[in-house]
């Protein structure tokens, strides 16, 4: 195959192709880990896929590029997500 | 994680989400081909893309037809892969709904997945044909005077071999229908509701909730039709008695867009949603 | 002819904060020009507008390379976009701080984001600190009548919502210190 | 370049919203308008209007923009004055249209907020969408500023509709540089618009006189109506002046095909379409002051376009540079190519300066070095501001 | 101008039925054309071929040209060798999809079958059509004769696929004229054409490299894909060049950017391009013979245009007389255009002849005419045929 | 006579009796918007046209968006008149159905006619989504292998007030549907299947038979949708019966377009016309 | 309203905008007046309306464009229209 | 060089018959080139055809104004056409007639629908005189080889069907006499 020149236009994959989003959180959740009981719907449901699950099956939420929207905090059924404000 | 963090989606956009989910089941041998869109927007740009398939960036209306050709030139090669259309309402219910169509009629060998947030948003909210009856945007300030088109039946009736909707609230259900279309052969089309919260203008942690409204109260009804066989799926399985629907307003007093309707048009709201369901028990009985 | 730059985020006002601070400008009669940041906005993301100042008429359409003024809107953003390159030598920096560190020799803080929030000025989660931004960029700066400013917001946003942001620019402009 | 009447409101606008309030103005009854960046935020002010009926006329809410252009271009046969706007690709996907109706000689008006085509994708400036209609037998005229987008969309109306001429206006104006940039803009009171502006008297569907629009056509007739519109847009040239000089009594900002700035006395001239004109004028301002003695020439209408100025002009010159906001490729600048061959015969040195492509910011200083080097034959004859 | 070889098949067949033989000479995996007129019998003599598997390809039946560029856009970048082919309003229709082919620098072969646009309708001759993608980033090549049609094609999937190049090839001959007249063609042997074109090598859908095909570009990168896309332009010439002469080592025809007859003492010169440049031959000799030294440059590539040998060549003659099938309407002759701006600073002059559109019949003796009058000082800047 | 005589159809063609009979009902204040197709070329050319009515001829994609700006203007200026538009089958449901859709979701004032002849016939007989199962065209050589797209359905789908389908052979009728359609405001469709003598391969004088066939086989069976409503027409309401309906083969062995079909195709043909039948019974009964 | 110019491509309407199609015919309807029964169904479905009624409601043909394409002879219920070569 | 032009109706095969004579005279290694009428073909309406033949490349495109020889396919076009405009001094007419009148000083007939009755090259009523025609034409002016023009026929119809074309080539060709 022709190796195609970097003259034509081309994106390749990348993490963070918008940036460092984690700068654009207003508000940041926090897991409270005592009510977590592990149920995965936060990571699930995470519309950004910033949400690991540890080994031990806990989830972690991945700052750097969480956008805050809140949407794991809301779909948690025992309110272990808090949104708190982000202190710049 | 086959859609990459850190992309150009707003906060609270589902669509990274429904995207990962997509490519979770068609796995690395998927080619998206996405038209102009927030999607355009959110496959980041020359410096770098967050999705780790093969995108093809498409004209507006162009996306049925340049996956109909890779699909030609994959299989001409004997590659097998999923060819995924990823469009938004507008590019596949206005200026693309020929070429959709055409696609359709032809059967091609494609899945087409159309994620529908109600309106061109990435041009900033303007109405598309696929806005429902009576939302705010700004090409309709005081309410969109006609109803949605109804873009599923419309495809269905051309007699292709899979038709769905999906929620990005019921992600199950969304993913069992890509699995199911991505085997089959022949035109396949799934059209998932996708809240956006500033088009909708809905609080951002409301994304899954205002999605999962949207389904049960009966406005965005998940089924599926195979080979001309329609099947409610899903919860929407259980909501043919309209006692286990909730009204309307559930889902549409959390929108902002919704905020100037009268309680009339709620009623023809209501009423049209109630409508819809007496056929689809008279399809499913 | 002043040049301006004016960093935030989406969600804080910046391209507003622009206009309105050109609006009042021509008003008095003076030459001015906005020019927003070109791209798509979301909530949370960097977002910068541009504005010139002058007692003639403007030529120019490029952007602002060398800017007399930079308001900072949200501090975070020192640290990801640069904002101070280019600054003139004598330039102004203007940042929302209650915690303000010396980026550049000549830098005025305002608690704006206190000032937004004791007046309700806060949209999902947001404060709104354009105007009381504006209020400190016009006090240190005097481009601006701070009147027709004040003129120019209650036009922008009729009744309630602008006196409120009156206000902010009062508080802002009052509020408005230097660092040394 | 900006003068003022008494009678003028001074406002503060986006280049979008000046342009609607022009359209607004202009009172068109029907209008169809497609959104997209860097357009989209006229086509909203638009809608608003419309909607609070501030603007009498009905939006055609089409599916894309070849039915946009399709849809008024059928309004305007029954008589209706009317307006589209679009940018790039809907420039692009109604190029048929757009076609169709300069060839039958419709006057329509639509606003062009230039914008880099794809692929890839870019949503920002260059005049690369507005230069691939120049064969289209539309009148096409670019704007500098704010002010002249909207002096110019009033003006595209009388222009186009004017029984001599008969064509329609394209009104260009660069995307987000002037699209999105808010500036003073004197507007016109309606009163004295409706005076510049009467009711349009263009209408082809009369039941009494029927006629079949835009047949099939002989050879004969077809190179006929061809000529005839080359002609007309030869007649064009001085009824885009003479509208112009009306309008200055009225506004007190005078127009035509083209502008000089300190080209009397000018050895080194710069060509300019748009937006960066501004720009260029800063830079020849500031070359004059290192005793260089520049001048610009300011290219207002694209079609027709003003040969004659441009050869008389450039004749004078020892050097010239034209700078391209576009190109034809395996050719070169597209205004260049213009420059060049309008002013064939001649042996001024003509260089071609092209950049802005895709939103690139172009600098005074670019223009400022590109005239330098041009001063001591350092300029290369085609150079790219990359 | 047509030499032979002795391994050449000699067959008669219309322009479309030869270029559909070369096409499926080439083997190209995947077809999209969307029927109109004069390009229909290309689409259904291709039709046959892939119906009776005489051409192992997929012929996909789009519903519009937009789709018809867009699906074999899909299937070039796949790997796949690709063709369509339309004209006029459908070359119009898929615009956007020039655009973007070109701008993705993709290699493709497209056909047209140059047709006068409408309104109003002519399905008849032209070049308004071809010549209104001159901006688009893609090669254009005209032919003269049904022979010409044949060959360009073929050496269009090799020029399109050369690493160096990576453009898009339009191969453009008129409508009727020769689409639709039967002449004499030699064909070469199927496996000299395998050896003059193997297998594609360019693909861009690797799974085990993915890539975003026409992202978003930044300013920065956006103005450079568009230079070196010019870049790519200038490189395509030699290519070009090259190209003919190793087809001329198969054919034994020569081929090249322009072709000169009778050029090296010209004094008055005929610039041509499509099939009227045998009439304008005619037209030459018969000119001769009444003493007038004239000569013939005829434009193969439109785009790279050849400036260079334009230029070498109108420097020697006294007099030039363009011949334009496309107007710019508000400007000239298109091609005249062209020709003054690439040899700006001579001082022969050069005349805009203009005719042949919507299908008028031209003749050598108009040439003629004009020729003599031309030599007289007779003729005019810019001459309509009508 | 509304169209006059002399125009340049082919012999045997309906096309110019066809447009009469609409304009014997629509009257004098009519406008005509034409896009390519045969129509074009009937409509003579620079040196006369046969309409004594105003047309508007229409590039390919563009008609029902003309109309919806043609009568934009003309209710601006208060003319009352009727906004028609005469397009063919690959006009409407190919290349244009983008812009149709559009308008029918729109609601726009018009009425648009579909003349469907089953294939491009202006350019030479190619396929069309519309060409019917198994027709020879010159771009089907061996035959369409997918199914006529249905159009009146899909633009009924879209919930516009007025959609019908007729017949040359059944003069009355269609013009009965035009005439209800011409009171009605807002989108009306009517779709006239139009034999066409050299594309079908049948002799010209067959032209009112074969018409008629298609309806007495049940291949084109005649109907309105009325708001919804859906509601047979004339002699197919006679038809619902099977036994009430000739075999397909009587309309399909007149023509040489069907001459290829196998026996199985053709038997696929009489199973889909007696599918499509059972169905108009649940719809009627 | 401003009076259009000939200059812009428009046409009128005209009988035989095509020529005098009758000269296309190589057979010609013949009517057989005594079989003729009035019915009119040439009428109604001469596709290129070039049948006339005459005031006693007798069909007659306009040879001047009448295509010669047999419908009339087809539809008619009594065999009353002959198709006969054309003499030329 | 020689021009001809065929003038008939659609359904004649004149656009074919042009193509024939063009691919014998191809055939023989000479040169020729056959341009139809453009346009839309309706059964019936006037048709022509026009063929160059020589034995030098034909660099000419444009359409045929002066022709050698011109062949009427049914003379009631004689009326409707004006076939003879522009043809040579010294040329050549040539009718499909059974009646034949002097149109032209050098008139060649043939009755060519009879020969194609009798062959039952019939079409639809259409009696399909293209080949009959070319064997008067080939006959009377001898451009092309006719063994040749039968082998065109003969790849341009497989069997049966192009075995009658020939022999109406051939009868053509023994008919065709020149009027006096
Ligand atoms: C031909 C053309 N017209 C207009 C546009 C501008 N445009 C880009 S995205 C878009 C809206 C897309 O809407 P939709 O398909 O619903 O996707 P969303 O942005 O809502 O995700 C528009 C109008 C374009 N790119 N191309
Ligand atoms: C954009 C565009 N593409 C192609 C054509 C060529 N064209 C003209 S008419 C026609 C076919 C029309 O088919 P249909 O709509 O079914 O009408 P019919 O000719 O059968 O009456 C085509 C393909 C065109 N005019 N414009
Ligand atoms: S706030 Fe939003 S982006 Fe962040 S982890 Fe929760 S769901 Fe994901
Ligand atoms: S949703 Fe809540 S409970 Fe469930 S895993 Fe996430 S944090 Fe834990
Ligand atoms: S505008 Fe809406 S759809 Fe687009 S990225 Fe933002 S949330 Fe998602
Ligand atoms: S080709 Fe068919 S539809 Fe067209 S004019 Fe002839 S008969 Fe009518
Ligand atoms: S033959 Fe045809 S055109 Fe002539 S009268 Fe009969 S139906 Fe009419
Ligand atoms: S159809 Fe026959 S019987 Fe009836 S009116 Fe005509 S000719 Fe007379
Ligand atoms: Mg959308
Ligand atoms: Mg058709």
């Amino acid at each position: 195959m022709i190796k195609v020149p970097a003259e034509v236009p081309l994106a390749r994959p990348a993490l963070g192709s918008a940036g460092r989003t984690g700068t654009w959180r207003v508000l940041k959740p926090v897991i409270h880990y005592d009510k977590c009981t592990r149920c995965r719907l936060c990571f699930f449901y995470c519309v950004e896929n910033t949400i690991d699950l540890e080994k031990n099956l806990y989830p972690r939420i991945d700052y750097d590029y969480c956008k805050g929207c809140g949407v794991c905090a809301q779909v948690c059924p025992t309110a272990a997500i808090e949104m708190v404000k982000e202190v710049k | 994680m086959m859609l990459m963090r850190g992309n150009a989606a707003c906060p609270g956009c589902p669509i990274p989400r429904e995207l990962d989910a997509l490519l979770e089941v068609t796995g690395e041998k998927t080619v998206l081909v996405v038209p102009a869109s927030c999607s355009t927007v959110i496959m980041g740009d020359s410096r770098g893309m967050p999705s780790r398939v093969p995108v093809v960036h498409s004209a507006f209306a162009a996306s049925p037809a340049i996956a109909s050709g890779l699909k030609s030139a994959l299989e001409a090669r004997g590659e097998k892969a999923t060819v995924v259309v990823w469009a938004g309402d507008g590019g596949t219910g206005d200026i693309g709904f020929a070429s959709l169509s055409g696609a359709a009629e032809r059967n091609e060998d494609i899945l087409y997945v159309c994620y529908d947030n109600e309106a061109y948003m990435n041009t900033g909210i303007q109405r598309s044909g696929l806005t429902p009856f009576g939302a705010w945007t700004t090409t309709t300030p005081s309410g969109k005077r006609e109803w949605k088109k109804p873009v599923p039946q419309l495809i269905a009736e051309h007699g292709v071999p899979y038709v769905a909707t999906a929620s990005i609230a019921y992600l199950f259900d969304y993913q069992a229908k890509v699995r199911k279309a991505k085997d089959i052969t022949g035109f396949r089309y799934i059209h998932l509701l996708s809240p956006c919260p500033p088009g909708w203008r809905h609080d951002s942690s409301l994304t899954v909730e205002v999605a999962k409204l949207a389904v049960e109260t009966g406005i965005w009804p998940l089924y599926e039709i195979e080979r001309g066989k329609f099947r409610l799926t899903s919860i929407s399985k259980t909501l043919t008695d309209k006692k286990k629907r909730k009204p309307v307003t559930e889902y549409l007093k959390l929108q902002g867009r919704f905020a100037n309707l009268t309680q009339e048009q709620i009623k023809e709201i209501q009423d049209e949603v109630d409508r819809m369901w007496d056929e689809f028990s008279k399809l499913e009985g | 002819m002043i040049e301006i730059s004016l960093k935030g985020r989406g969600g804080q006002g910046v391209v507003t904060a622009g206009e309105l601070l050109t609006k009042a400008v021509i008003m008095e009669g003076k030459f001015a020009q906005s020019i927003p940041f070109f791209g798509g906005e979301r909530r949370g993301a960097p977002v910068s507008s541009e504005v010139r100042v002058s007692d003639k008429p403007i030529p120019l359409h490029r952007r602002v390379y060398n800017p007399d003024v930079v308001t900072v809107f949200d501090t975070t953003l020192i640290e990801i976009v640069n904002p101070l390159e280019g600054i003139k030598e004598d330039g102004v920096l203007i940042i929302n701080s209650d915690n303000p560190k010396k980026h550049w020799k000549n830098t005025y803080y305002v608690n704006a984001t206190d000032i937004a929030r004791n007046l309700g000025l806060v949209v999902a989660g947001w404060s709104v600190v354009n105007t009381a931004m504006l209020g400190a960029l016009v006090k240190v700066t005097g481009i601006a009548d701070p009147e027709l400013l004040e003129k120019a917001v209650m036009e922008e946003f009729p009744g309630k919502l602008g006196e409120l942001n009156a206000k902010a620019i009062h508080l802002g402009s009052k509020e408005v210190k230097a660092l040394d | 370049m900006q003068r003022t009447s008494t009678r003028n409101i001074v406002k503060a606008m986006v280049g979008n919203h000046a342009v609607a309030y022009a359209v607004m103005q202009a009172k068109p009854q029907v209008l169809a308008v497609y959104p997209i960046t860097p357009q989209t935020t006229m086509l909203e002010k638009l809608s608003e209007y419309v909607d609070s009926g501030k603007l009498k006329a009905r939006m055609i809410r089409v599916e894309s923009e070849h039915s946009a252009m399709a849809s008024i271009y059928g309004a305007a046969l029954a008589g209706a004055r009317v307006f589209t706007a679009t940018a790039s690709q809907g420039l692009l996907y109604m190029t048929e249209m757009i076609y169709w109706a300069g060839g039958q000689r419709v006057p329509i008006v639509a606003a062009v907020a230039t914008r880099a085509i794809a692929s890839p994708w870019s949503i920002l400036d260059d005049h690369q969408d507005f230069v691939s209609k120049r064969d289209a037998i539309w009148i096409q005229m670019m704007a500098e500023n704010v002010q002249e987008a909207y002096d110019l969309t009033l003006q595209a109306f009388r222009i186009s509709e004017n029984p001599n001429v008969l064509l329609p206006v394209m009104m260009g104006f660069d995307g987000f540089i002037l699209t999105h940039t808010m500036e003073r803009v004197e507007v016109l009171p309606d009163d004295v618009v409706d005076s510049f502006l009467p009711p349009r008297e263009f209408n082809l569907i009369d039941f009494s006189d029927p006629v079949g629009i835009g047949p099939v056509a002989t050879p004969d007739d077809y190179i006929f109506f061809r000529h005839q519109a080359q002609k007309a847009m030869e007649r064009a040239k001085a009824v885009i002046d003479q509208v112009g000089r009306e309008f200055e009594e009225l506004a007190g900002r005078g127009y035509g095909s083209t502008e000089c700035y300190l080209c009397d006395d000018a050895e080194y001239l710069v060509v300019s379409m748009g937006a960066w004109t501004g720009d260029a004028r800063v830079a020849v301002d500031r070359v004059r002051e290192k005793g260089i003695r520049a001048g610009l020439l300011k290219i207002r209408a694209f079609r027709p376009f003003p040969k004659e100025v441009v050869r008389n002009v450039v004749r004078k010159a020892r050097g010239v540079m034209v700078l391209d906001r576009a190109v034809s490729y395996g050719s070169g600048g597209v205004l260049g190519i213009e420059v060049k061959s309008a002013s064939y015969g001649l042996d001024v040195p003509i260089h071609d300066v092209i950049g802005g492509l895709g939103g690139k910011d172009v600098r005074p200083m670019h223009v400022e070095k590109a005239l330098e080097d041009l001063a001591v034959g350092a300029l290369e004859e085609e150079r790219w501001l990359l």
